[in-house]
């Protein structure tokens, strides 16, 4: 197999990998914002629920940053990998 | 090649089904706190036609953002 | 492949989609109809609790519906598939 | 075919000790509110007994429906 | 196959199923456990903690044991297998 | 095998991030009460570093059991 073939493929993998996490952000993302922000759903979100929401996505990713640092630098402690 | 075309078209279902499970899961928590009767109400009704609608408004300004 | 053969594989098909669906329904009904109508589990059900799993089967069936009804037209009017 | 056999019978109890698994989960919440000790005392021992039963005789009312 | 070759494989076969069930079991009383006993998470575990982790431990295995057997003979009875 | 080695290296990557989400969820529901900013804040973060820690001392405390 050439170089470049072996690239596009490992590519490709990473590729996946990375829309698969994405998606799995996202669902949890709009589970847990739109559980706290959205209580009672009306017939359009009113400016106070997407003011929340949008905030509360952006604590989302980056309490998902930060929980990603402490575990990973915990399993590197433990020397488990 | 038709067979193949029916299962991904089925495939597509069982995918819009498993989301009306969860959608529906979700939507009981938050419109249903208790039964009374084996009907839907239309406060009921109009909860889980705005829970869902909300719901996709939710996740599209977060897919967006 | 015959029609006749093809018909049948078909059948087979979308009948284990709907034993799937319907199964993961009742799941879902008796997960939150039992959470709902016996808080407190006895030695056998009530004829209150029996009542209310009835009638809280039935809304969790007609929520099911309209829930899928509204997401349709949704995932349609906004061209998805 | 008798490894055939003894994995069709492993599988069915990986499927019997997943829904144990299911139903502790589910039936603990319903009957530990704290922890006291390192025993289940006599009604938490009725209280999981009678979750189990009742959760189950629910599931067959609804399938009968 | 010989018989001591078909033994080692069921031998696996069922060591297998005895870890991912001991894993399962893990992770739900380490849930459930640190749900109860670790409600306000600190710098480390007081010896508090540590102790309602372990006692809930040993009760939820206790719980899952009973659960374990009344649903056994509840499929006995029921003639279901 | 280089191909078989990135695989490896990928599957347990997304066996890690399986677990942030899983995290990130429960400490979530821990630590967050609601909203007021799009920041975190240090008690917030203190909180999510605490839960991580202690979730995984406790899973330890309980293999060791």
């Amino acid at each position: 197999m050439s170089a470049a073939l072996k690239d596009n493929i490992k590519k490709e993998i990473a590729a996946e990998l990375a829309v698969a996490n994405a998606q799995q952000l996202v669902t949890k993302m709009t589970e847990n914002c739109f559980d706290m922000c959205v209580p009672k759903p009306g017939s359009s979100l009113s400016a106070a629920e997407k003011n929340c929401t949008a905030q509360c996505a952006q604590k989302y990713i980056m309490a998902w940053n930060l929980v990603s640092r402490v575990y990973i630098t915990k399993l590197q402690q433990s020397g488990q990998r | 090649q038709e067979i193949v075309q029916f299962m991904e078209a089925e495939r597509s279902k069982a995918k819009i089904q498993e989301t009306v499970h969860t959608f529906t899961n979700l939507c009981w928590n938050k419109c249903i706190k208790k039964v009374n009767s084996a009907q839907l109400d239309g406060s009921e009704q109009q909860c889980f036609t705005d829970c869902v609608g909300r719901y996709l408004d939710t996740n599209i300004d977060i897919v967006k953002m």
